[in-house]
């Protein structure tokens, strides 16, 4: 854990009206790590997710990426850095095929956006990459069908990868499971596991499984009501009786 | 066992290109809590909408109290006697915890005496009474979309997954209203993921799978019975040990 | 070669390609086909209309953005063309000169127009380019001393595109290779040309960001596009090109006025033409033009007939006058977004499924 | 591992109201005092873009509310504003002698029916304008704009088929005529009522929304039209009801606005069309109260303009436009959630 951190909140806070959504927020991530952050609904966990990877603006505090401030840049400018999202809810190109999905998101990491004069069909090794990562899915066999005709389960996978293609730093996943069929599940797990494995990555989950926690997590940030309540080791976050208290749900079990 | 109150019957639900529900048959019992358990996208959730007819059914049919409701719309069946607490909640949040309040009772003003049994279990709403709901906390506003279900007596209560990611000294005062509520002979169907929750206040319980029903029976004796848990939840109750 | 050429982007419909191969073979053949100054005039504006509607295509169909903006990128053109070779005097140096000004007061209204109301939904996009267009139509008749009010401007053309000039002295096939003809090919294969890059832009990396962004902005912004650069660069695209349409069309009449020009009658045009021909496939713009253009142009004759022959009855006659064109344009307009949404070109690709 | 404190009940904070764009009016209107020089020209100009505003707020309020509730911006809206003016003309025209009368009475009986009549027709006309243009391609931005642009086109061009291509004169009522003079400024009297009547229209949209229950419902439906059926009510209802409350309106605008230049055009209403996108706009879609403001501010810059620089009247709006965008990107109320 010497290792600089690669992105670090500081303070970071967010009001919608006059309700602080994230508040105060401060924790700093590292490579080689992956973070879990939990919480209960509307604890703000995918708003806090939304100003790290620059969906909204925060009202206060700082976003830093390797040490330089982005608070100021919108979404595509971090992506730009390393920051990679994948979203709660999918987030496709509905009338696109799934490899056309992923093939912007390889293409945006090539940088050719902007080019104007060739052929996208040219560009054979952003197909051949697609194809790489939708075959690591398990989703190269539906490579031509429009996104919008996948199921549910293959759509999550198909948000995973995209977001595995971005090649990003920073893999940010708001619950990549959610919705997912048992089978399919443990795909995806393995694909988290393997990116942390690499060790120059950094991976944050929002993530209510807490088995799924449990597995993958070396550290737990608790959030509640928009504050960060717990931060640590996940044995000892656990047992934290305030983290008790206020999510896991331990009172629960002994007035039943 | 109680008359039923309400019965579904093979009843199928297409979203867009996806057959969600395929032949759904349940039946909820008078004065009874009856809890849908299943893991994430067994269909729960479509069940609940396509009662309150959020979304039709293709196939099939639903009777409530004796009327077929199938083709009827939303506000009819809102207005036959259904109350719906919807996952998200959808609480109204430029409106206040009173005005969210009033639009429940379609009578008029909300009755005082109902209303301050409410407080009773839920005090924050009287503390916030004025403010805006969309400054209240997550679980403020699930007090508030249960209170704004029940403000009114209804003959059956729809709640979806009240304890999402609750603290728990919120699930406690929702096991507190529930309990009350079952005082007073409310008929609720009630989706669940928490089976810790559920397993004190169930009366009877139907586990779902791929758009089926694939239990049924008592809550007591799957609450005994920890094969027949583990042989139908596996995964959910792992999840929320 | 002709994959190069289309970029890849066949038609995709034997009857597509057919009736796209005679268009074009009709509109490069069409001063040996036709002799009336009529028919020359039509085929003249098919050609400019073709790169008019397919610049708006690359906004409506491609990126989802809707602009009524349109005809006064358009307007620019033609005047820029025009008052420079009014006020300069028919050189060729005067025309360049107006066109390059007119390219870069168009680049640079597109970019701040873009620049400030892209970043937010369609339809306020489409509220300020139409007050903003508005405006600049009252300005250019406002400003008559300058822009010749509502009468326009009518100007000589360098000598080489005046009908009096002779290329060479004898005819061809019995047409007269004159300066009417020069600047008609000017046009064909001005717009030739610009239809064919446009093919290219769409065809290009850039064009598939400007799809994602018309499918789920958001999402493409997550991807580290920063949609506002590339909406801001197909709106300066659509304009530049809408320029050029502009100046060749003034070029073609000797003429900028704001009727020719600027009027919103034109914007609707352009919005019929490309929701009846398909959006989002730059080949509906040929087709739609064409059919358009012609319908335009013999449809409102054909309608003056009836109406004189139901005078008797003066609901029907004024229903079928002539000036009521814009009537069954608006009706037919209505019925093609609900009952044909992907317009011609869609309708014969799904016919061969 | 860090313990941080444990977050509390504690008092939520209270919605401030926002008072800055309020104060940009009377700001203008002071700045504007030094340019035009003469303090009676003045006034009278402030009048006239008062009594302007408050007959595009008239139009412009339906058009808001209804994008706020549905989402959907009708391009067709000024169509309602001509139609309304020209169906008045059929009460008006034939009762000329009583606009004519030397009568209060007389005059505002005749102007009443006019405007009863021109208000049920557009309300009318609403209805099967949602029914048949606007119904079938709810949730569909693009297509909305096309389909409701090209609704707008058939009924400028139904004006002509039925009421023939010419211009039709529409003279005030003789009482509404003349002006009042104040010191050494002339207000016309048509300019004050066209005030009062803009004021009446904005505090009883006001009430309505915050009063009623019906109000409660719309701003209910606003946000979760789902949930609002799930209570039982009929938001279909609503939402038709809103939108023929709001033709309505542009109706009554027409009428106002055909008097005030005692001219009609079939192409009056697209003309206007485009100020009201612009108030629109610069108050914040879907917000009325900033469309009350944003139409004072376009009309009171469009009469002050209009003196001191004729020709670019219009222009000038757009200038606003730009200006208060720069300083508020949303408009000057924000609907939330858009």
């Amino acid at each position: 854990m010497s290792e600089a951190p690669v992105l670090a909140t500081q303070g970071l806070t967010i009001r919608f009206g006059g309700h602080v959504a994230v508040n105060n927020v401060s924790a700093e991530f590292r490579p080689g790590t992956l973070t879990a952050i939990v919480g209960p609904n509307g604890a703000g966990k995918t708003t806090y997710f939304n100003l790290i990877s620059g969906q909204l603006p925060a009202s206060a505090g700082k976003v830093l990426l390797y040490g330089e401030d982005v608070t100021a840049l919108g979404a595509a400018q971090r992506a730009k850095r390393g920051v990679g999202r994948a979203f709660q809810l999918t987030n496709l190109f509905p009338n696109l095929s799934v490899l056309e999905n992923v093939r912007l998101a390889v293409q945006s990491r090539a940088g050719l956006g902007l080019n104007l004069l060739s052929l996208w069909s040219d560009h054979v090794e952003t197909t051949e990459k697609a194809e790489h990562f939708l075959h690591r899915v398990t989703l190269a066999e539906r490579r031509f069908e429009t996104a919008s005709a996948l199921s549910h389960g293959d759509k999550r996978k198909l948000e995973v990868a995209i977001l595995l293609a971005l090649e990003p730093d920073i893999f940010m996943f708001d619950e990549p499971t959610a919705g997912m069929s048992v089978d399919e599940v443990p795909v995806v797990l393995d694909l988290i596991q393997h990116i942390k494995a690499q060790g120059d990555k950094t991976v944050l989950l929002v993530e209510h499984k807490m088995d799924v926690v449990r597995s993958l997590a070396d550290r737990i940030i608790v959030l509640h009501n928009g504050f960060l309540v717990a931060d640590g080791d996940p044995a000892e976050v656990m047992a934290s009786p305030i983290v008790q208290e206020a999510y896991l749900g331990m009172g629960v079990a002994e007035s039943v | 066992m109680s008359e039923a109150l309400l019965t579904l019957t093979g009843v199928h639900t297409h979203i867009g290109q996806y057959h969600i529900l395929q032949g759904v048959d349940l039946t909820v019992r008078r004065g009874e809590l009856t809890v849908l358990l299943g893991r994430n996208g067994a269909g729960k959730t479509t069940t609940l909408r396509t009662i309150m007819g959020l979304w039709k059914a293709s196939r099939g049919g639903l009777v409530f109290d004796g009327q077929d409701i199938t083709r009827a719309s939303t506000p009819d069946i809102a207005t036959a006697g259904i109350a719906y607490v919807p996952e998200n909640m959808g609480i109204f949040s430029d409106l206040t915890v009173r005005e969210n309040l009033l639009l429940a009772a379609r009578a008029g003003e909300p009755d005082a005496q109902r209303l301050e049994w409410i407080f009773g279990f839920f005090p924050a709403l009287k503390k916030f009474w004025n403010q805006a709901a969309g400054t209240l906390s997550g679980g403020q506003k699930q007090m508030l979309a249960i209170a704004r279900a029940i403000v009114e007596p209804r003959k059956l209560l729809l709640v979806d997954e009240p304890t999402k990611g609750l603290a728990p000294a919120i699930i406690q005062s929702l096991i507190t209203a529930f309990r009350e509520l079952k005082g007073m002979e409310t008929t609720i169907l009630l989706v669940e993921q928490n089976f810790g929750f559920v397993r004190s206040l169930g009366d009877s319980v139907a586990v779902m799978d791929d758009g089926r029903i694939v239990h049924k029976g008592r809550m007591a004796e799957l609450a005994e019975d920890r094969d027949l848990q583990q042989s139908l939840l596996g995964l959910s109750l792992d999840a929320h040990q | 070669m002709l994959h190069r050429l289309l970029s890849g982007d066949f038609p995709r419909s034997l009857w597509l390609s057919g009736a796209l191969a005679l268009l074009v073979l009709v509109l490069a053949l069409a001063p040996f086909l036709f002799t009336g100054a009529r028919a020359m005039n039509v085929a003249a504006t098919i050609c400019v209309f073709i790169v008019l509607v397919a610049s708006y295509d690359l906004l409506l169909g491609y990126t989802g953005i809707v602009s009524f903006a349109h005809t006064m990128f358009y307007g620019i053109g033609a005047y820029g063309v025009g008052l420079a070779l009014y006020s300069i005097g028919p050189t060729w140096g005067a025309m360049a000169l107006g066109l390059g000004i007119a390219l870069l007061l168009s680049l640079a209204l597109a970019l701040v127009i873009g620049l400030f109301s892209l970043r937010v939904k369609a339809i306020f996009y489409a509220m300020i380019t139409l007050a903003v267009a508005s405006a600049f139509a009252i300005l250019a008749s406002q400003l008559s001393d300058f822009t010749g009010g509502e009468d326009g401007r009518t100007f000589s053309v360098p000598e080489m595109l005046r009908p009096g000039f002779r290329l060479i002295e004898a005819e061809v096939f019995g047409t007269a290779i004159n300066g009417k003809l020069i600047t008609y090919y000017l046009l064909f294969f001005g717009a030739l040309a610009i239809f064919l890059f446009l093919l290219r832009v769409v065809n290009s990396p850039f064009g598939r960001v400007l799809q994602a962004i018309r499918e789920n902005d958001f999402r493409a912004e997550a991807l580290g596009y920063r949609t506002v650069v590339y909406r801001t660069l197909a709106n300066c695209l659509a304009a530049a090109t809408a320029t050029l349409a502009g100046a060749l069309m003034a070029l073609w009449l000797r003429y900028a006025g704001p009727q020719t020009t600027l009027s919103f009658t034109i914007m609707m045009d352009i919005l019929l033409i490309v929701v009846i021909g398909g959006m989002g496939t730059l080949y509906g713009a040929m087709i739609g033009s064409a059919l358009f253009i012609l319908a335009q142009n013999y449809l409102q004759a054909l309608m003056k007939q009836a109406s004189d022959a139901l005078t008797a009855v003066p609901v029907l006659a004024n229903l079928l006058h002539p000036d009521r064109w814009l009537l069954w344009l608006g009706v037919f307009f209505v019925l093609s977004v609900y009952f044909f949404p992907t317009g011609i070109v869609g309708k014969l690709r799904a016919l061969k499924r | 591992m860090t313990p941080i404190a444990t977050p509390t009940d504690a008092e939520l904070p209270k919605l401030k109201l926002d008072w800055a764009p309020l104060l940009v009016l009377p700001a203008l209107a002071l700045a504007a005092l030094p340019l035009i020089g003469s303090a009676p020209t003045w006034v009278t100009l402030t009048i006239a873009g008062l009594a302007m505003g408050m007959m595009i707020f008239i139009m412009a309020s339906g058009l808001t509310l209804v994008f706020g509730l549905m989402d959907v911006l009708n391009f067709g809206h000024g169509a309602f504003v001509t139609v309304g003016a020209f169906t008045a003309t059929l009460v008006l025209l034939p009762m000329q002698g009583w606009m004519q009368a030397d009568s209060v009475l007389m005059n505002l009986t005749a102007l009443s029916l006019a405007v009863a009549l021109a208000m049920g027709v557009t309300g009318l006309l609403g209805w099967a304008f949602e029914r048949v243009i606007i119904m079938p391609v709810y949730g569909q931005h693009l297509k909305q704009i096309l389909i409701t642009m090209g609704g707008m086109i058939v009924a400028e061009q139904m004006i002509h088929v039925v009421w023939g291509p010419d211009q039709i004169p529409l003279p005030l009522p003789a009482s509404f005529r003349g002006a009042i003079i104040f010191g050494d400024a002339a207000i016309e009297k048509y300019r004050l009522i066209a005030v009062a009547v803009g004021l009446i229209v904005f505090v009883a949209m006001f009430l309505v929304l915050n009063r009623t229950k019906v109000g409660l419902l719309i701003r209910a439906g606003v946000e979760n039209g789902e949930m609002v059926e799930a209570l039982g009510y009929r938001i279909r209802r609503l939402f038709v009801g809103v939108f023929i409350a709001g033709s309505a309106l542009a109706g009554l605008g027409g009428v106002l606005w055909g008097l005030y230049k005692e001219m009609l055009t079939a192409a009056m209403g697209s003309e206007i069309m485009v100020l009201v996108f612009i108030v629109i706009i610069i108050g914040g879609l879907g917000s009325v109260g900033g469309c009350f403001i944003g139409a004072l501010l376009v009309a009171l810059v469009a009469n002050y303009a209009g003196f001191l620089v004729p020709k670019i009247a219009l222009a000038s709006n757009i200038l606003l436009m730009v200006a208060i965008l720069l300083w508020r990107p949303q408009g000057l109320y924000p609907v939330a959630k858009r």
